[in-house]
């Protein structure tokens, strides 16, 4: 399931909702993703007051579902989930939450690291910080970059 | 087309989104991007940097072969920072 | 944060109380273990009907410091939490909670994976599940052993 | 010297807890487990399946070269199956 909003959700009431009823799942792996109230800019910290998360409804959506088809293609999941928020946020508030339920740990807990990697380079997300410098557009790190490539080595499932 | 611009491309272009009609010699992405630098001084500006400039037509990731025409959605933006 | 403990948890208030109040959060991993209802019994699967997870009171709560001690040494975490239950439990119940706090989401996710395959291999507990064959004390996976290794090879994080 | 058995060794041998005086020869785990196993016929079967038996000394997994002396707390069982 996937879902992109403006509103909040609560992490426990949509984990549970995933694994409800259900007697089949070993394992259930999350990530959250929050608001932190710094950033390195140019190697000096800066706090944010707020951050808006822009992004481009229709292909968002698109991308959201394929990347969670992705997951499901490389393992063998019995259930997953992509929420992800956009519009104007606070330190502390919740961005996106991904999770996958497995009867295998590994499965879920692989599957889960590679939603949230593609989700990084794939969604068409862009977040803009409002620091007391201004408001700055983030710029994409090449370390996601790194961290999404491994999905796509020789080795990894697929 | 419609072609639409998001995060710094659209604040820098001025707009999120326009309805243009590309001449006749625009095929695919790269004579896209040629030609919409050529419509502004911020447009001249925005596509400076042109290796920060991603672009996907129909929703879909394209790369500067990729075929344009005019019933085409076409989405300019910096590399994508969600997550 | 360790507990070890008979009753329930619930996975979003325990979740929510790791980073409540806090803006220096970037992301939050965690990893519900849970009872399934069938297993692979010499081959053939069988409908487990209880599961009893016998421990050592004691040394489980040591070597889950320890565990949770080791995580926070291999990775700058903001706050970690380990929940794992004994006694009877039923098809669907939750036994075990991790969960891992950082700025950065791979030292999260990473930390939460060694986590889980850390207590599987080190933490003092037994499973015995209850099939229409009767109790069976369940066997270590060698599958186990290997993912516990992984954190031990020359190049993990130390 | 306590001895505690669990899952399947506490199962086999009956009793989860045994407060023992061990001969002056037992000096280690591995000597320990040898004398053990003379204690009746349950302990010996339980103990067959030596390469099944971990044990930890003083609540710290232990080695078969692992010194044991009298004010111990030794526990013996299977390899874990938690988490």
């Amino acid at each position: 399931m996937i879902r992109v909003q403006r509103e909040d959700f609560d992490i426990g009431r949509e984990l549970k909702a995933l694994t409800a009823g259900r007697t089949d799942i070993g394992g259930l792996a999350s990530f959250a993703g929050l608001v932190r109230d710094f950033v390195d800019a140019g190697g000096k910290k800066a706090a944010i007051q707020t951050m808006t998360l822009e992004h481009y409804p229709g292909m968002t959506e698109k991308m959201l579902a394929e990347i969670e088809a992705e997951a499901n293609k490389r393992w063998p999941l019995q259930a997953s989930l992509i929420i992800h928020r956009f519009g104007p946020l606070a330190p502390g508030d919740n961005i996106v939450l991904v999770a996958c339920a497995a009867a295998h740990r590994e499965d879920a807990l692989q599957a889960c690291s590679f939603l949230i990697d593609w989700l990084k380079t794939k969604a068409p997300f862009w977040k803009c910080e409002e620091t007391e410098d201004g408001p700055q557009w983030v710029a994409a790190k090449a370390s996601d970059d790194d961290l999404a490539a491994r999905w796509d080595e020789p080795g990894a499932r697929k | 087309m419609k072609v639409l611009y998001f995060a710094w491309l659209k604040t820098r272009i001025g707009t999120g989104e326009e309805d243009l009609t590309p001449p006749a010699g625009v095929a695919n992405v790269e004579q896209l991007l040629d030609w919409l630098a050529t419509r502004s001084p911020a447009h001249e500006d925005a596509l400076k940097a042109r290796k920060l400039v991603r672009v996907a037509v129909n929703q879909e990731f394209a790369g500067p072969d990729t075929a344009v025409s005019a019933n085409d959605e076409v989405a300019l933006f910096p590399p994508v920072t969600g997550g």
